[in-house]
Parts: C-alpha cells; sequence; structure tokens
C-alpha cells in the first residue's frame, strides 16, 4: 500500500525575510577588503543575515556573496560550541575551566622541560585586533613563536616591499584608482577576490583610467579591462624586467625623482641592460609589439597604480618580480601621488611596543623559518602547538603538515569549526566569529574601520583575547598585561604605536569608511604613504635593488625551488591554484549556500584535454611530487595549454569532502625567503577512469 | 502537541495523515461515531448492490491506526467546549486538545412525511446504512427511491443491481437538479428507464404506507405520491439531502451559518478549532462566497490545509467548486462548476448526440470557462474543470473545437488557451 | 514601485555570484532551493566570449508558464511581477519544462519556485536583494524606461569600443527583466 | 524520484510515444497485435496539436496529485519512490481522477471500468515511451538531472 499524502512538500520553499531585525553595522573580515556591513540581528542577538552598508564610502552598499554566506556558518552543524577534550580517538565536551588547566599545566610544563621553542603558534585571522594583540602579548611572556598567514598569503610581497620603500604595506588606497591614468594589474583576478570593491575599477575606467591585467588566464577582471595581456605563467619578472629596459632606454623615467628619491638607479639600469623585449617576448609569450606599446603607455600615462596579486606573490620567483614591477612604479615617480603607487592587501601599520615590562619578556630560545618548521614538527622538537586557523589545509605539502601535527604531543586548537587541523588537536577551544567580537579592520583603501560587535558569541565561544588573558592568568603570568576587552586592546596598542595613536575608537566609530592611517599624535590622517616623499629606508630614499637579499634577476619558473630538480619528462604539466568569489581560503566551506555554488574542478586547455582523453567533467588524477588528488575537468579556452588551475578552498573535513589542493604544492619558499608557492608546480595527470574506477 | 479529530473519513484522515507526516511528535486522538476503520461512504452503493465485497469499502489497511500512530476512539462528540478546549464523549468522558478538527461530515435528512419511521424506510450514507438494507432485501421486490439526486441515482443503482425495481421519486422536473441540466438529465433518464427504472419527476412522497408485519411492527407497503398515485413497495430509500453535523459546536462560540464557517485556513471563528470536509462552509471560488460543497475531493484538500495549520504550517485553501462525476449503464457522466446562468448571462456551448449517449455543455462567463457537463466521451474532462478552477480567459474557436473534439491540456502551445490574468 | 523593471547586464557581470545568494538569503531558500543561478558560458567566435549565465525569471509579458500551470498557481500580476503562489503549486513541474529561460527551477521538495522579483521588497520601495549588492552595476533596476534608455547606452558604449551586443526584452519578446549580452 | 518530463520545442507529433505505450499495455505485448485486441489497449500518453505544435501529455507524477486526493477508493496513492501509482483493484471506474486531471493524462478503460495512467513503466529500465522518442523531446530523469540537463540546453539568450 502506498502513501496519500507525502508531507515533504507541503512546507514551503521559500520563507522571504521579514526586515524586522535590528540593523547593526560593521565591517567585514574576510578578505581585508574592509567593506561596510549591515547586520540583522534578531531578538536573542542571533545573526539573521547580512547586508551591504550603504553608508560605507567604500564598499557602498555593494557585496560579494562571502559576508552573505557567513550565518550558515554561525550556527551551521559544523560549529564547535563548547571545549572538547579527545579522549580515546573521540571529542568529549569539557568546561572551559577545566580546559585552561590542562593547557596551562602542559604549557609550563614543556616550557621548563623543552624551552620556549618547543611550543608553538599557527594562527591566522581567528577574531581580530583583540585577539591578535592579546595573542602577541601571551608570545612575548612565553617566548612562543608564531606562524601567522604571511608564510602563506604575503611574506615576499611584504619583504621586498619594505626593502625598498621602508614599509611594507600598501602604499595606496584602492579609492585612488579614480585619480590613476593607467592602472597595472598583475596575477591578480580582483573581480573576483575583492569582489565588492571592484566598483572603484569601473568608476576609474569611467574617469578614464586605462586598466591593463597580466594574467596567464583570461580571468573575469581580465574580462572586464581595455587590455588583457596573456603571459605565461612565472614568467611575469621577465616582463617587468623588459619594461623596465625600455623606460631607461627611452628616457621615460621621472628623472628628477629618480635622482632626487631613488638609489641604486644606475645598478638597475644595469641589472636589466641586455634585457631586450626580443628576450622578454620569448619568455613570457607576449609579442614584442605588445611589450613595447605597454612601455610607452606606462611612460606617457601619469599617474599609474599598480596592483599586484597572488599570482606574482605565491609564487617561486616572486621577489625579483616584485622588485621589478615596483621598481618599475618608483622609476616611473608614481609613489606618493594620488592616483600612483601600489596597492595591496597587506595593511602593516607598525607593532605595538612596550606592552610587557622589559623584565618579563621571554624571548624564543629557538627561532625558525616557516620551512624549517615541518622539519622541528617531524623531529618532535616541537611538543606543543596553538593553532586558530587551519595549517592543515592552508600550508603546503598538507599531508606532511597533517602528520606533522598529529606527531606533537599537545596541540590545542582554538577554532569555529570542527575542521581538518580541529580533527587533530587535544584540546579544541569555541571560538568567536568576527562577528561576534568588535574589534579594529583595516581594507585595502588603507583605512582602519571600528568594527562592532554583532551577534553574541555562539554557545560558549570565547575571543582569543580572552582565551590567552584566562590562560596566562592560570600559568602565573602577569595578567595585568592584557586588555579586558577589545575596546580597551584598542587603546593600548594605539598608545603603544605612534603610527596609530591618533586613531581611537571613537574617531573609527565617528568617521564613515574610517581613518587612513597612519595618523600619528596632530591626528593626520596620511591617505597615501610617502605624499611627502620621505621613505623610512636607510638612506631616506626608494632602495631601487632592496635590500640586495633578492638579485633583479628573472629566474625560470622550471629551475626555480619547487621545481629545481624535477623531470620534465615526467612532469609535463604545470599546476596552480586560483581563487573564486564565493570562497575565502577553506573558511567560507562551512556554508551550504557556497558548496552549492562553487564545486572543485580543474581547469584544462581543450587542447590538453585532447592530450589527457578527458571531456567536461570527467575525473583527473593529478599528482605533484608530494600528492595526488582527483578533480572533475572543466575544459576551457580561457587557460594557457599545459597549466591546469584549480581553486584553493576545499578539504576533506567539510561538505566537500576534498584532499585540500595544498597538499600537492611542495615546501618551497621563493628566493626572497618568504612566501610558500602555490602556483606554477610541476605535474603530471590522468584521467581516472584509466585505473578501472 | 494534542491534536483532536472529530471524524474518519475524508477530510479526518487526510488532516491526520497530515498532520503525522509534519509532527512525527505530536498526538493524534480521532474519534468518531462510528467504530471502525475509514471507509469510503461514496462505495456503500457499491456496496449494497454487491459489486464490491465489504473488505474493498476500506480505504486503509487493517493496522492503519496503529501503524500511523493514531489513537483511535469510537464515540459520538456531544459537545465542543472551548474554553476548556476539551470535548464531551457520549459516554461522558472528556477529550482535552490543543488543536481540534471538527470533521463530522453531514447526515441525511429526513422530510416529515407521514410513515417514514416504518420498518422499511431506509437511508444510504453509512456503512451500517448499507449493511441493514442488505439484511432486509431478500424480501424485497419493489422500492421506491425518494430523491434523484447523486446519492438517490446511486442507491437506485444499488438496489437495482440486485434486481429490485426501482421508483425514483423526484421533486423537481428532472433528475440530478443540482448537478446536470434538463438536456443531460433527460438522457440520463432515457438510459436507467430503458435498464428498467420507472421515474416520477415533479413528485413527492406525501405518505408512507406500512402494514403489519410477523414481528407485530409495521413495515412498508407502498407510498402515497403527490399526484394521488400509488406505489407498492416492500423499501423506501430516503435520499432528500443531507444536513451537517453541527450539533455538536452549538453553545461553543464556533459560528455556524449552514455549516461551520471557515477562513482559508481552515481555522473557525474559536482559536484552535478547524473545521473541514462536509461540515464546513468554505470558500467557493466560482460562486464567490461561502458554500458547502460536499465533495469527496473538497474534503480531502481541505484536510490536508487544515492538517498543516494545525501541525503550524500556514496554508491557504484556494476554495472549493462543484464537481461531479458518476457512471449510469456504462456511460460517464461529469460535471463542473457553474451549470445554470441567470437568463442573458454568459455564452453557452452545446452539442448533443442522444443517439450515441454524448452530449457536452460549456459555460463562459466574461469569457471564462465557468461551467460544464459532459456525457459520454469523457477523456480529457479534467483539464477543464482545470481551467474553471483557474479562472482565465478562453479562446472561443476553441472551446466550439472541443463540443466535438478530444479535448487535451492546452499549456505546452505557446498560444495555449490559458492566458490573461488569473481571478475575477 | 510599479512598472520597475531590471536590467542585467552580462557584459559587466564579473561572475562573483553575490546576487545569487543575495537571493537565496533574502527568500529563505535552503541548499538545494535556488532562483537564480549564476554560471559560466563560454564559447569561441571571432573571439572567446565567456560570460555568466543569470539563470532566472525574466518575467515575461506573457508568460508561457501561467498558461502552463494547470492550477493557476503563476500569475503575471498588473505591475509585470509573475509571481508563484507555493499554496496551489501541485509540483507537476510543467512550468519548468515550458520557460525558454530556465527561469522556474525544481525546488529541493520537488514544487516549482522562482524569482517573484522580491515583491516583498518592492512593497517598500526598495529594490530586489540581488540589485542591491551587485558590485559592478550589472544588475540595475528602475522605471522601464529609463533602464530602457540605460540599456541603450551601454549598448552604443561597447559598441565604441568594438564590442557587439544584443538586448533581449524590449523587441519581439517583452520581459520585466532585459538582458545585455556579449555576442 | 525519475519521471517523465516533456520538451514541447522537440516534438515533432510523430506519435511513437503513443504507439510504444499501446504495445506495451497491451496483452500480446506485439507492437502489430495490439490494435487487435479486444478491450484494445489505451495509450497512457497523448498526443495533441495546436496549429503546427505538438504536445504529448502523459501523467507528470504530481507531487500533490489532484487525483489521489479526489479518489473515493482509495486506489490512487503514492509509491515509497514517489511516483502516482494506481491500484486497479481497489478501482471501481467512478472517473472521479478523469474529472479532476489537469492534464487529462488519466485514461478512463471503459471497458476495463478501471482508469487507467502512467506507471512508468515501473518494471522496465526506461519508459517505453522515451525509448521510442526519436526527437528526444520525452526525457527520463530526476529533478536534479533534468535542471542540469536543460541549464545545458538553454540558448545563449538567458
Amino acid at each position: 500500500m502506498g502513501f496519500y499524502i507525502r508531507p515533504q512538500v507541503l512546507s514551503h520553499n521559500s520563507k522571504p525575510m521579514a526586515h524586522h531585525g535590528d540593523m547593526r553595522t560593521s565591517i567585514c573580515s574576510l578578505c581585508n577588503g574592509g567593506c561596510g556591513l549591515k547586520v540583522s540581528v534578531d531578538q536573542s542577538a542571533k545573526v539573521q543575515a547580512v547586508f551591504g552598508d550603504p553608508d560605507n564610502p567604500y564598499n557602498k552598499g555593494k557585496l560579494c556573496p562571502k559576508p552573505m554566506e557567513i550565518v550558515q556558518t554561525l550556527y551551521g552543524p559544523d560549529r564547535v560550541g563548547y571545549p572538547l577534550k579527545k579522549v580515546n580517538g573521540q571529542f568529549v565536551r569539557i568546561s572551559w575551566d577545566e580546559a585552561l588547566n590542562i593547557i596551562a599545566q602542559k604549557h609550563l610544563n614543556y616550557l621548563n622541560n623543552d624551552g620556549s621553542g618547543s611550543i608553538v603558534g599557527f594562527t591566522s585571522k581567528i577574531g581580530g585586533s583583540y585577539s591578535k594583540l592579546a595573542l602577541s602579548i601571551f608570545s612575548e611572556l612565553t617566548g612562543m613563536a608564531n606562524f601567522g598567514t604571511g608564510p602563506i598569503c604575503y611574506d615576499s610581497e611584504e619583504k621586498v616591499r619594505k626593502a625598498m620603500f621602508g614599509s611594507g604595506s600598501a602604499s595606496t588606497p584602492l579609492s585612488d584608482a579614480i585619480f590613476a591614468k593607467l592602472i597595472l594589474i598583475i596575477g591578480n583576478n580582483c573581480a573576483q577576490t575583492k569582489a565588492g570593491q571592484f566598483q572603484w575599477l569601473q568608476e576609474a575606467r569611467r574617469a578614464g583610467a586605462k586598466v591593463v591585467v597580466i594574467d596567464p588566464r583570461y580571468t573575469e577582471t581580465a574580462q572586464q579591462v581595455d587590455q588583457f595581456i596573456q603571459i605565461k605563467p612565472g614568467t611575469d619578472g621577465a616582463l617587468g624586467m623588459a619594461l623596465l629596459h625600455l623606460i631607461i632606454k627611452n628616457k621615460q623615467y621621472d628623472e628628477e625623482f629618480v635622482r632626487e628619491k631613488t638609489k641604486d638607479f644606475d645598478q638597475l639600469a644595469k641589472a636589466v641592460a641586455d634585457f631586450t623585449p626580443e628576450k622578454a617576448a620569448q619568455i613570457t609569450g607576449v609579442p614584442q609589439e605588445v611589450i613595447e606599446k605597454l612601455a610607452r603607455d606606462l611612460g606617457t600615462s601619469r599617474p599609474a597604480m599598480l596592483w599586484p596579486g597572488r599570482g606574482i606573490v605565491c609564487v617561486n620567483n616572486a621577489g625579483s618580480t616584485l622588485l621589478a614591477f615596483e621598481a618599475l612604479m618608483a622609476i616611473l615617480g608614481n609613489i606618493g601621488k594620488p592616483g600612483s603607487g601600489i596597492v595591496s592587501h597587506i595593511n602593516g601599520y607598525g607593532k605595538a611596543n612596550n606592552l610587557v615590562p622589559p623584565e618579563a619578556v621571554v624571548k624564543p630560545h629557538r627561532k625558525r623559518n616557516a620551512q624549517e618548521l615541518y622539519q622541528a614538527l617531524e623531529e618532535g622538537e616541537i611538543k606543543m602547538l596553538y593553532i586558530a586557523g587551519n595549517p592543515c589545509a592552508n600550508w603546503p605539502d598538507s599531508n606532511r603538515m597533517s602528520k606533522g601535527i598529529a606527531g606533537v604531543d599537545f596541540v590545542v586548537c582554538h577554532t569555529l569549526v570542527l575542521d581538518d587541523s580541529a580533527m587533530l588537536a587535544d584540546i579544541v577551544l569555541p571560538a568567536v566569529h568576527w562577528l561576534e567580537e568588535s574589534g579594529m579592520q583595516a581594507g585595502i583603501n588603507r583605512v582602519m574601520q571600528w568594527k562592532e560587535k554583532t551577534g553574541e558569541p555562539y554557545a560558549e565561544a570565547k575571543s582569543g583575547g580572552d582565551f590567552f588573558r584566562q590562560l596566562a592568568s592560570k600559568m602565573g603570568l602577569p595578567v595585568s598585561c592584557f586588555p579586558d576587552n577589545p575596546e580597551e586592546a584598542w587603546e593600548l596598542e594605539r598608545t603603544h604605536n605612534p603610527a596609530i595613536v591618533g586613531i581611537t575608537v571613537e574617531r573609527m566609530r565617528q568617521t564613515p569608511g574610517g581613518v587612513h592611517y597612519p595618523c600619528p599624535e596632530n591626528g593626520e590622517e596620511s591617505v597615501r604613504l610617502f605624499a611627502n616623499a620621505v621613505f623610512p629606508t636607510a638612506s631616506g630614499k626608494i632602495e631601487l635593488l632592496g635590500d640586495k637579499r633578492v638579485e633583479l634577476k628573472y629566474s625560470d619558473p622550471l629551475e626555480a625551488p619547487g621545481n629545481a630538480g624535477m623531470l620534465q619528462t615526467e612532469y609535463p604539466y604545470l599546476f596552480s591554484t586560483v581563487k573564486v568569489a564565493a570562497h575565502y581560503h577553506t573558511e567560507c566551506q562551512y556554508s551550504e549556500w557556497a558548496r552549492e555554488l562553487e564545486k572543485p574542478y580543474v581547469e584544462l586547455h581543450p587542447l590538453t584535454a585532447v592530450e589527457l582523453e578527458v571531456t567536461d567533467g570527467e575525473e583527473l588524477r593529478i599528482e605533484t611530487a608530494t600528492g595526488s588528488l582527483v578533480l572533475p575537468v572543466r575544459i576551457t579556452h580561457t587557460v594557457p595549454r599545459n597549466v591546469l588551475f584549480t581553486q584553493p578552498y576545499y578539504t576533506m573535513k567539510s561538505g566537500y569532502e576534498t584532499l585540500p589542493v595544498n597538499s600537492l604544492f611542495p615546501v618551497a619558499c621563493d628566493q626572497a625567503g618568504g612566501n610558500f608557492v602555490n602556483k606554477n608546480i610541476l605535474c603530471r595527470a590522468y584521467a581516472e577512469r584509466r585505473l578501472g574506477r | 502537541m494534542r491534536y483532536l479529530i472529530v471524524g474518519n473519513s475524508a477530510a479526518g484522515i487526510f488532516a491526520a495523515e497530515t498532520i503525522r507526516g509534519l509532527d512525527q511528535a505530536g498526538q493524534i486522538i480521532m474519534v468518531s461515531q462510528e467504530d471502525n476503520l475509514p471507509y469510503s461512504r461514496c462505495l456503500t452503493s457499491y456496496l449494497l448492490g454487491q459489486e464490491i465485497p465489504e473488505q474493498r469499502i476500506y480505504i486503509r489497511n487493517d493496522n492503519y491506526y496503529s501503524e500511523t500512530g493514531i489513537e483511535f476512539i469510537g464515540q459520538n462528540v456531544e459537545q465542543v467546549d472551548a474554553r476548556a478546549k476539551s470535548v464531551l464523549l457520549a459516554n461522558g468522558e472528556k477529550l482535552s486538545y490543543d488543536k481540534l478538527l471538527i470533521a463530522t461530515g453531514s447526515s441525511p435528512f429526513t422530510p416529515p412525511i407521514d410513515g417514514s419511521n416504518l420498518e422499511g424506510v431506509f437511508q444510504l450514507r453509512t456503512l451500517e446504512d448499507a449493511k441493514k438494507i442488505a439484511d432486509f432485501v431478500p424480501n424485497v421486490k419493489e422500492a421506491v427511491v425518494v430523491g434523484a439526486g447523486l446519492v438517490g441515482l446511486k442507491g437506485a443503482h444499488g438496489l437495482h443491481e440486485l434486481g429490485i425495481n426501482v421508483n425514483v421519486v423526484e421533486f423537481a422536473p428532472q433528475l440530478m437538479p443540482l448537478s446536470l441540466d434538463s438536456e443531460a438529465a433527460g438522457m440520463v433518464a432515457g438510459l436507467l428507464e430503458k435498464d428498467g427504472y420507472r421515474f416520477y419527476l415533479n413528485n413527492k412522497v406525501v405518505k408512507i404506507l406500512g402494514e403489519k408485519n410477523n414481528n407485530g411492527g409495521m413495515t412498508v407497503s407502498g407510498v402515497v405520491l403527490d399526484s394521488g398515485e400509488q406505489i407498492a413497495c416492500q423499501l423506501v430509500l430516503m435520499a432528500v439531502g443531507v444536513r451537517p453535523n453541527t450539533a455538536l459546536v452549538r453553545d461553543s462560540g464556533v459560528k455556524v451559518n449552514k455549516g461551520i464557517i471557515v477562513n482559508d485556513r481552515m481555522q473557525t471563528s474559536v482559536e484552535d478549532i478547524y473545521s473541514a470536509g462536509d461540515v464546513a462552509e468554505t470558500y467557493d471560488l466560482l460562486w464567490d462566497e461561502n458554500r458547502i460543497n460536499a465533495l469527496w475531493p473538497m474534503a480531502t484538500a481541505q484536510g490536508i490545509v487544515a492538517g498543516c495549520n494545525m501541525a503550524g504550517i500556514e496554508r491557504r485553501y484556494e476554495g472549493s467548486m462543484g464537481l461531479n462525476s458518476a457512471v449510469f449503464c456504462g456511460v460517464g457522466v461529469i460535471s463542473a462548476g457553474i451549470l445554470n446562468l441567470p437568463d442573458g448571462e454568459g455564452q453557452v456551448f452545446r452539442a448533443a448526440e442522444p443517439q450515441r449517449n454524448y452530449y457536452r455543455k460549456f459555460i463562459l462567463r466574461d469569457d471564462r470557462l465557468v461551467g460544464m457537463i459532459m456525457v459520454g466521451e469523457i477523456e480529457g474532462a479534467g483539464f477543464l474543470s482545470a481551467l474553471i478552477r483557474k479562472r482565465v480567459k478562453v479562446n472561443k474557436t476553441v472551446v466550439n473545437q472541443w463540443l466535438t473534439d478530444k479535448i487535451s491540456y492546452q499549456g505546452y502551445f505557446s498560444e495555449g488557451i490559458p492566458m490573461g490574468k488569473v481571478g475575477q | 514601485m510599479s512598472n520597475q523593471s531590471m536590467l542585467i547586464d552580462l557584459t559587466s557581470c564579473i561572475g562573483c555570484k553575490a546576487c545569487a545568494v543575495a537571493c537565496k538569503q533574502e527568500n529563505g531558500l535552503a541548499a538545494g532551493n535556488t532562483f537564480l543561478k549564476v554560471w559560466l558560458k563560454e564559447y569561441l567566435k571571432d573571439k572567446v566570449v565567456k560570460y555568466y549565465v543569470h539563470q532566472a525569471c525574466h518575467h515575461c509579458n506573457a508568460p508561457r508558464c501561467q498558461a502552463a500551470c494547470p492550477v493557476g498557481a503563476i500569475e503575471r500580476r498588473e505591475d509585470g511581477v509573475v509571481v508563484q503562489d507555493e499554496d496551489k503549486c501541485i509540483g507537476c513541474q510543467v512550468c519548468v519544462t515550458v520557460c525558454p529561460y530556465g527561469g522556474a527551477k525544481i525546488m529541493a521538495n520537488g514544487k516549482a519556485g522562482k524569482c517573484s522579483f522580491c515583491k516583498h521588497r518592492l512593497k517598500s520601495g526598495v529594490p530586489s536583494a540581488c540589485v542591491t549588492v551587485c558590485p559592478t552595476q550589472a544588475r540595475i533596476m528602475g522605471g522601464r524606461e529609463e533602464i530602457v534608455r540605460e540599456a541603450e547606452r551601454r549598448k552604443a558604449e561597447l559598441l565604441g569600443k568594438g564590442c557587439s551586443t544584443r538586448l533581449e526584452g524590449i523587441n519581439d519578446i517583452q520581459t520585466k527583466v532585459i538582458y545585455l549580452l556579449p555576442e | 524520484m525519475p519521471k517523465i518530463y516533456f520538451r514541447p520545442e522537440r516534438c515533432d507529433g510523430c506519435r511513437a510515444c503513443e504507439l510504444a505505450c499501446i504495445e506495451k499495455h497491451s496483452q500480446t505485448q506485439s507492437i502489430f497485435m495490439a490494435n487487435l485486441e479486444k478491450p484494445s489497449p489505451q495509450s497512457r500518453i497523448r498526443v495533441s496539436q495546436s496549429a503546427n505544435q505538438f504536445a504529448a501529455v502523459v501523467c507528470q507524477q504530481c507531487l500533490q496529485a489532484m487525483c489521489v486526493e479526489a479518489c473515493m477508493t482509495g486506489a490512487m496513492q503514492y509509491s515509497e519512490s514517489g511516483a502516482v501509482i494506481h491500484d486497479a483493484k481497489q478501482c471501481v471506474g467512478c472517473w472521479m481522477c478523469v474529472m479532476v486531471c489537469p492534464f487529462g493524462a488519466v485514461i478512463p478503460l471503459a471497458e476495463a471500468k478501471k482508469a487507467g495512467k502512467c506507471n512508468l513503466c515501473e518494471e522496465e529500465k526506461l519508459p517505453a515511451c522515451v525509448l521510442a522518442c526519436t526527437r528526444k523531446a520525452l526525457w527520463y530523469c530526476t529533478g536534479e538531472e533534468y535542471e542540469i540537463k536543460a541549464a545545458g540546453e538553454l540558448e545563449c539568450a538567458t
């Protein structure tokens, strides 16, 4: 006998939102774009929905999908609500007090027996400025070394820029685009990665700017601009050097600026002397005429802006490439003036000093760089880890990283969700989401905006700020060093950092769009850096060749770290990751909507697909020296031949249940010694069905 | 949540199943005067005529109540106490509820005719009625059916199937005055007369005659008609209409007109009391007023809507309309909507071929199909009843074609019939 | 906000899919339910044509879904918004098969669903959710004439840059949602 | 649950689906003998025409089926898998389902006094009509599969 009622069809599919909620203003803390948010909150202070803030002058109410996906992460099934302790492989709920006692006791134990170097932190941007400050105070008090997002995101860029200009930060707000005549976007699909702020480029174009995109892929950004230059992956440095060569040869640089404000120009000229456009054309695949035309455009269009992206930062020859393009901006005099300079999401504003009395500071007894960390994990040198992030997915050679973490004696994970890294922890602590904590949020427009707390913390979730203070108290450390709340934390940070002392919480609150930094005691904002053409380098000038740790010399990506020594006959393709708008690293995958919008795939040129005997939707296995991954194929003419592209947002411990793509990238850094590489790595591929699956 | 459902026919069981589907944990109590499994009243005449065995009259299987987790109580509900949120059963017991559904249906109306209390006078509504008649018929040769509505004719058919001569008395000048026009009714009458039925139209029974039987009681021996004519018979089946069973809500505050008045969520005027089925007076989308459309499909649809709203899912009932389907001597007869518009209103399309029992009539008002009758080839009737429900303008050329052509769904065609604004 | 039209300029769309998520948030759509689907389309002509298809209801002046719906669950309102009534829907999915634009979609529970032009927002004079979030003005809303003018202006501007486009929804088939498509 | 979807723009009115359905519902299971049988087998799928357009109408397996709600004998019901099925044993041929099916997809089998409707050829891997449709106007797939397939067919015009 069948049924006469089908209850599942009786409920409604859509429940249009009634806008009854209390609307609170906040700032998105996902991609460092700094978009203003309006968050609708219900009576029990639960976040209902996220909208764009029309009063924010930077995003003007517009938004990319990421912040709207948050609600599902906040109250989704993966969210951690209570401290958990692993007992016989299973997590059991414990109290915060018990958790803190265990952690404090373990920490003190390792500190005494194995030294401060045996305890390491892995933190990303969980929480916000309050958590960050508390962590840095805790680190100073315990000598704990921290690995933030630098090695996987921006270290090379920051180091090169700091060496050249004296500051690693972006020099120009994106909003300056409307004053620019030419905007050079390189290795940067900002239409996807900074979608909420993309309107600035459109406005710039309406105001007459020419926007040029240089990328191996015909990206969404490339679609929207005046000129797209397709370049062979990893060869941007050659293009940059040829542009320098042409500008110098044709004397199109700003002679006065070069003379007065830069150092090492002659050496620079020498370094690019033989880097002719013919040579560059051969390397980059960009026709010589195009290179020459671009050089002419650069030479004649001032002011011009540069917006480099991860496409030239997270690569194995990042250092020299960045050096070339930033030197190009420098000799053209495109620095410090409206509509010139370098746009980036790096918002360094200096460290707060003297937060801890000198006698209480503990120096880490061992220093390691990010690469060395792997070995230290494997060799058991590291006894205890604090994780706030997902290194098992976001660090290269993820399998090795996971194994390393699994081998550590005691792992504490302060997290929103039970992700791949949290699953390896001994103690899991529930973290507040950034919407549940106020704090300072900087953005791509070089502003500091005060992010208001909107929702109440979920269940027993705690901020990193509270966690480290309470832990310090359990460990008998001087608690008085720690701030008690986000406002106090900012007050502490501001008053201990002369660069931002003028930026009070009140001022941020009262200024729509926030306050440009640095902002010293006199309260003057700095819309763009170096407006006075004074550079905080040793020479006070732009050091065109940086600190010489990186040579301005083109290096073939196939010969650079990660690929050097690999046989191209065995690994004939290149493998890279590229981002999509619906995801920010691995954070958004806990939203069902995001998972529905984006399913992992690998992009192939049609001829590559023919070579590999796969068609659209078929599964392709991609193998590198460190791992292998199976992904469905998407055939497209928008990617070059012999290069495979996928996206870096998926992991095992989420609805995707896919091996994180970083497991295919070796532990390799570019010469600048900063960034890990997650592009242009040699790989091989074959149709998965050949294995009989 | 404690749901109490009074009545275990169409509206009651569909409501109960809906609630069960939406709220697995809720307590569902079903109370009915008839202490048995849910069965289809529409099939009682089939049972009477021995066209189906008794087991087929049940529309749910033997373990229905236990499988669906419905507590069943075979008691009559005497009174609803809305203030105390409870009902009083015939056995004096009180049952409380959080949500109450009244789906008590209706009962045959017995006109005050002299002799209507005689042995051999029956009505046919419940399973018990059918069984009683079945027990009585061995002594019957000649029967009189009072009322030629659908119920009367189906009852007559049941008796006729048993080899009894059937005489049908109808007050109106035609058969099924509420669901057919005179032309179609004439066609049906012709069919049945050929089969041996006798009709007394424009007539009524004024007296039922009786004679002493062996048990000392009085048994039917015939009827006297208004015309003075007498018909000798051993059985009288009264089928002159039904009245909603609203007695249980008197003094409860639940507003009653002819039936219990409900809104589009099947809520009565009293909170947490819902009503559905033949007892409820619901919105009629063609007449644009509340009416009782005591029809199986309406009862189930209302039951589902009531169930949803009781279980917390807001759903609206679109409204009912008249719809009837019957088969006479193998000829299907379907009618829907408004059949008789006042003179000068609307437009009528008609085709009749009596020799092959074929008749079609389409009634349009403001270029919208509002009613139809089909006798004979009835395939595709559903598309027309849907068009009536949809209330959209129709193309008259196509309506004209439908008089003779096959009727088929038009929605796939770009110049599809139903266009323009929905609604009146 | 009657007589409102929407322009979807696929030449300006950057495929961020904010509109699709805003739609889900605004209309309370669980995973599996979508009124608006954004997906990549790419083909070769004299150049690579790549754009994001916005698959959703166009709000036709003569909606086929309305004609096809056997129970009158789909109705074109006087202001041109084509709305679907979930209460009436019986889940036959015929609207889905007759829509030339893939506008009516099969929801997770099997019944049909479609864009309602955020009719609940229109009531209070607020543009549809997808329009409010779109960071590139690829979705804009306004009076019909104003929107048609803007569409023609963009088309002309693109032509001036050597990019040929096509407008849908203002010529032979009239729809409330106007599309500007790359050709 | 998979069901039969009809893509109107593809149909050229060849009626192969009707013939295949008749064969499937015949006693003889013979495409040659079927039409000679008594009672003559009836197709559950019907091709209709309007101007020069054709359409095949077949049970849409409605999720809230009007025939199920109207059936006074409980013969029309939903199967476990979600299809609308008809229990002929229970049917008394009252044509209530014929009266309400908005597609006219329930066929009154007058001789048998039973309603007849598409059962998706439940015992076969593919319904006969879908197999017979050379123009691929009939698709047998689930709703999800339909969405994917249909999106793939969308013209650039979207």
